[in-house]
């Protein structure tokens, strides 16, 4: 199975060869290195930039503004940070024009800890797109939903925030993406990039015949059915979500409904409703520091609108409110939730007495 | 400084679209003294480079065509390309007409599709970083289009001034770009002189390998040509330049600070007495303009009286791109929490 | 009685004079101008920058680096929006280095809808700022918290961020800052430059005899205190709540707890719990975009700490998550929260059901 | 360029520093190739120019003294300063006693008070805005400190760099402040030429009217010379020095490109052969200071290996600053939700 890094080059590729992708650009995206992550290497679309985030959300914004599709990235979302406003004028373009113009561009960036990536390496950036207007934000767990994201992303007529989970970047999936090729050596020969740098300016990549494969923005992925208690996550605690609730269902015969957001606005709400409705107990997981959390919204939504459904408090597990991750195992393991954490408060939701 | 470039008819042209732009924009300061719109920001004393400007773009849409990135003192610009001053009015008075935000933006905060006029952002400067973007889309082969992208003199402090020249002239891939900065020596109420060690905002360009220029943006026949050469530069060698056009801020920098009139020199006065030195028109005429001007903008800004306000659920249209026919409503954000619409209070204010 | 804009401008000059504020500085804060909002007109360390937020928010950094107190202007908190990474690290330069450097540094700038501002000078900034670590925030609603929080964001060593609804900026108190003279007339003569720019030249302003009064940074004020319903505020919003609350005790009976928050991090909860233990019934409004909103935070640590003493479902006003605040008032007065929408929720809270 | 200013034993010194940091950075990459270590970036390349910097400075707390805002390759200047060898493979290795950041950040990112040594943030390009902070702080009547901000060439293309060009040369108050560029024409990957359209990152303080220079950093005579002409200057006229300096990079950007030793002008090596050849050391001398330099490292990586990773709850500790020996502790933070030091997973990775 692909890689998410290589379910997002494949995508990448799908879109410059069908959805008029023109350029797919941002530091280090081009040759020779193809990426921090290898997620570029091989596209013919593919540029370096200047080092510059604000010339790199500029450049998405205008190349949007005069209609064509692009897909920017910023190397790390750790240093997203000083384009904010270029952000919100990208999400706010069609609004304050009355619909004028739109601006149809991805950015892509990769978020997160667990590459024990210190202070500068481990930022989230959930919560901060969530407050910016105007921008679909997505975040796949898999690599068929990043595939499958990313080609909704490209042929979305709005800016689209793709949001990439660092720790799951060389993580292999259990669903193949439509057109990979059955072994994963056989994949990794046509499409990854050589090490040695000689044989690298040579190197072509052979694409597999890829197919049109959405995933729908907006759409959460029903990951398990139960009936106890809701689960929703995204991003890199998803898998450790699934994990767990697959083992506490063997063990102890907890039911979990857990779901894969996979949109973080517009976010699937009948799914969580519908679940919640059901459950009486929910709790919302992610790892971006915990003060306006994203996962504070839904939590206030669901005080909104099923307060009186609820059987047990609901809860909502994130970062702690701290500077940083430090780099230190001993430090990151408690700056942001680990699987025996998780699992600890899934349990107490799933057991608290009603 | 003369060109023989322009034939009367031209000057004439020039002529009326200048008084338009200044009675417009008079006719805006009044409006807001009066209370029919809350912030007056706007073009007065950029007339003589700003009307040429439009009038030398290659007017249309698409990459074909030349953008146009402006601050918000574009009005001249906008009038000289054919927008129409009722339309300007309309965005003052936040009107539901107002073509370009359905009365949610600030006056002279254009957004024309058609004439790839992209929106008017109040942010200072950002403007420069997304006008990269629609050159480097131009930068497709056999392109005749050009990106133009306009801003003040205190502005350029800003590390985004600097990063369009340096995405400009990268040698991987050199940007159709015209900067444009007017330089009016001032930013609100703070000096040029105190904040800038550098002699000229376009020497910055030297480095970089980038053309520049330097021009009395006052002069209506200096800016036509510094612009011609400019523009076509760009257009031909695909290639950046940076031009300063020195100019006058006549009615101070907006409503917040009064919008008093200014003992600045004035391009309309210079531009006046230069037609009647050439004979190219005579003072009546120039009356005349005036007059005719004065009531067509008095009659547009009556029938904008009449026009209604926009509607409180129009708030959520255009968030996002309209995809049949739904106005891009988000009604998704409608449903969070509680649905003001649904309750506004009452207009005690407008 | 003062008005905030010159309630700040005393504590600045007390700042100054008193506290070892060396600079007072940003867009137009210098000579003629003083300030869009005539905030620091007057004083002695006040200087014009350039037109540069990133500068500006550097400059204030370094100033703080080397051990000296200055206070920064960011002319409206619509155009901080590029400095969030210089922000984060002001707010994480004591962490990162271990206590090695702290950076005592004040960052006011005007918050908020109300003066028809538009997309451009309607921001608010609460929600952002309490997504940035290592900052205190605070935001005064009243002249006198104007005063009293100014003088212990400039004595603070940790950077604050210091908010102003700008729709207050005119507004008056009820309660004199000490050392103010007893005529507002008198007041504006002394400190209040005049509005001819031949005038301004020659005039120095005559302060009073100011002294050293602080509000807290941590504490809310206990506005009303009431025994139904628990609401929290703060900026803005406040003096609406706190009219709405007198009223409906007067006309209803209704008996609300009120509390100014005064500080959003790190932000009184002590004074929070308290309350809704007793009334079991709590609503917090602001007027930042609602997602991933600080009020969402109260409400989910309400949820954590509080569920099994709510009588019923907690609520949180804020904004629309719209991209922007239009200009007509046919459309501002529905985009943040109104006196009849508080009025209306406030209602629903005290009399719903439990 | 020999300079004559240069005696034998402060080459011999700097041989030393150079050496040492050498042996440094080669053990911290090896460590990071061993896994004692999650991110090794570093200096090894730029000694010639780093190691004069750190001896040049004028060291102490406080505005008297020199301000250092360092990028992440600044190792010989830290060693050349006084810093202490362990210290680095302390934070290295992520342990308690990292004097830098407790174990939180990632190596060569250093802070020292008693020395005016900022924090070294890994958000290139951003020092240079810090910098003009204290910069101003010693525009104080009388101050003799200056300020000195370093940074590579690809990081020039932010904005921020712009600004620290324009805040510094304001006429209503310069800086004494040294930018100091480091080219060693790659941004990690991507090749300088085809980025910039300026010949010499150090043009473009010209239209500011900075004085500037480009020198060969790879040499230790010119860089100390320059250094010094430099620092004189913003020292005794208050004004701000652009100086870029052409270096190598001896091992890739960092271990994220595997850090192999790329094929570029070693200026250790250059260094030694001009020693030899002055006769200011013999060979058998020199391999004497490596030797010695290789013990002395292994020793205290020896050492490091033995000291405690931090400890969990330490993660709330230097949020605000330290009041009453509170190590500056975020109780409040720690209230909120979940303590997850009450319940740290077990150290699977360590
Ligand atoms: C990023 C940003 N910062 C601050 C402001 C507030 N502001 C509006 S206009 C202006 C001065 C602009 O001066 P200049 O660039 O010289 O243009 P001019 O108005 O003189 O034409 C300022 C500071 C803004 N709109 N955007
Ligand atoms: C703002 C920011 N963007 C991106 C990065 C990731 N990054 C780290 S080093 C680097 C290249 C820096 O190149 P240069 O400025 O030439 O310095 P050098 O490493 O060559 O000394 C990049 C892109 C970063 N640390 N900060
Ligand atoms: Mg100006
Ligand atoms: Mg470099």
């Amino acid at each position: 199975m692909a890689s998410m890094a290589q379910a997002i080059r494949m995508a990448l590729r799908y879109g410059e060869e069908h959805l008029r992708v023109t350029d797919i650009f941002g530091e280090d995206v081009g040759p020779p290195l193809g990426g921090a992550f290898t997620v570029t290497q091989g596209l013919t679309t593919a540029w370096n930039s200047p080092l510059d985030e604000r010339g790199i959300v500029g450049m998405a914004t205008g190349i949007g503004l005069a209609g064509k599709r692009c897909v920017a990235e910023v190397q790390f979302c750790d240093y997203i940070f000083n384009t904010i406003d270029l952000l919100k004028l990208a999400g706010n373009a069609s609004w304050t024009s009355n619909g004028e113009f739109n601006v149809p561009i991805v950015i892509m960036t990769p978020v997160g800890s667990g590459i024990h990536g210190s202070i500068y390496h481990s930022h989230s950036f959930d919560a901060w797109a969530a407050r910016i207007p105007g921008w679909k934000v997505v975040m796949p767990s898999t690599p068929l939903d990043a595939y499958g994201l990313m080609l909704s992303a490209i042929e979305d007529p709005n800016p689209v925030m793709y949001l990439i989970p660092k720790a799951l970047m060389r993580a292999r999936g259990t669903e193949r993406i439509p057109g990979e090729p059955e072994s994963d050596k056989e994949l990794r020969a046509m499409i990854d990039q050589p090490v040695d740098p000689k044989a690298i300016k040579e190197w072509k990549p052979r694409w597999p015949k890829l197919q049109h494969y959405t995933v729908e923005i907006g759409k959460a992925k029903h990951v398990q059915e139960g009936s106890t208690a809701t689960v929703v996550s995204y991003g890199r605690q998803m898998p450790i979500v699934e994990e767990i609730a697959r083992r506490l269902q063997a063990e102890q015969g907890i039911s979990y409904d857990v779901f894969d957001l996979r949109t973080i606005y517009p976010y699937d709400w009948e799914a969580i409703k519908a679940s919640v409705e059901k459950t009486g107990r929910v709790i919302f997981v992610n790892e971006d520091t915990e003060i306006a959390n994203f996962g504070e919204h839904l939590l206030r939504r669901t005080c909104d609108e099923l307060f009186y459904s609820l059987k047990v408090r609901p809860r909502m597990l994130g970062g702690k409110q701290i500077p940083g991750v430090g780099i230190c195992p001993t430090l990151e393991d408690v700056s942001v939730p680990q699987a025996n954490h998780i699992e600890k408060e899934m349990v107490e939701l799933a057991t608290e007495p009603a | 400084m003369a060109s023989k470039k322009l034939t009367n008819e031209k000057l004439r042209e020039i002529h009326s679209l200048m008084v338009e732009a200044r009675v417009l924009e008079e006719r805006l300061i009044r409006m807001n003294k009066a209370g029919e719109g809350y912030f007056w920001i706007g073009g007065p004393g950029e007339e003589a480079f700003a009307v040429p400007l439009g009038m030398l773009m290659r007017k249309g849409e698409g990459i074909q065509y030349d953008f146009l990135h402006s601050h918000y003192r574009g009005s001249p610009t906008i009038l000289a390309m054919g927008g129409k001053s009722i339309d300007t009015i309309r965005q003052m008075r936040a009107v539901s007409t107002d073509p370009y935000s359905g009365g949610r933006n600030f006056v002279n905060h254009y957004a024309i599709k058609k004439w790839n006029v992209v929106p008017v952002f109040s942010v200072i400067e950002a403007q420069y970083l997304q006008s990269i973007g629609t050159a480097h889309a131009q930068r497709e082969k056999g392109c005749k289009g050009i990106t133009i992208v306009t801003g003040g003199d205190a502005g350029t402090a800003e590390g985004d001034f600097a990063s369009a020249l340096v995405w400009s002239s990268r040698p991987a891939g050199t940007l159709p770009l015209l900067m444009i900065v007017t330089n009016n020596e001032y930013g609100i109420s703070t000096p040029w002189a105190g904040q800038h060690g550098e002699k000229h905002v376009a020497d910055r360009g030297k480095a970089f390998g980038i053309k520049t220029n330097v021009i009395n943006g006052n002069d209506v026949w200096e800016s036509w040509e510094a612009l011609e050469e400019a523009m076509d530069y760009v257009r031909t060698e695909r290639k950046p330049y940076l031009l300063e056009a020195r100019v006058s801020r006549l009615y101070g920098h907006s409503s917040a600070s009064g919008a008093p009139r200014w003992n600045e020199e004035d391009c309309l006065d210079v531009f006046e007495e230069k037609l009647a030195k050439q004979k190219v028109m005579a003072k009546d005429e120039m009356k005349a303009v005036h007059e005719k001007m004065t009531t067509k903008i008095t009659e547009a800004y009556k029938q904008v009286q009449q026009e209604p306000f926009p509607d409180p659920t129009t708030i959520y249209d255009h968030v996002w791109a309209e995809k049949d026919g739904d106005k891009g409503k988000d009604e998704f954000a409608r449903q969070i929490g509680i649905d003001f619409t649904l309750d506004p209070p009452p207009p005690a204010h407008h």
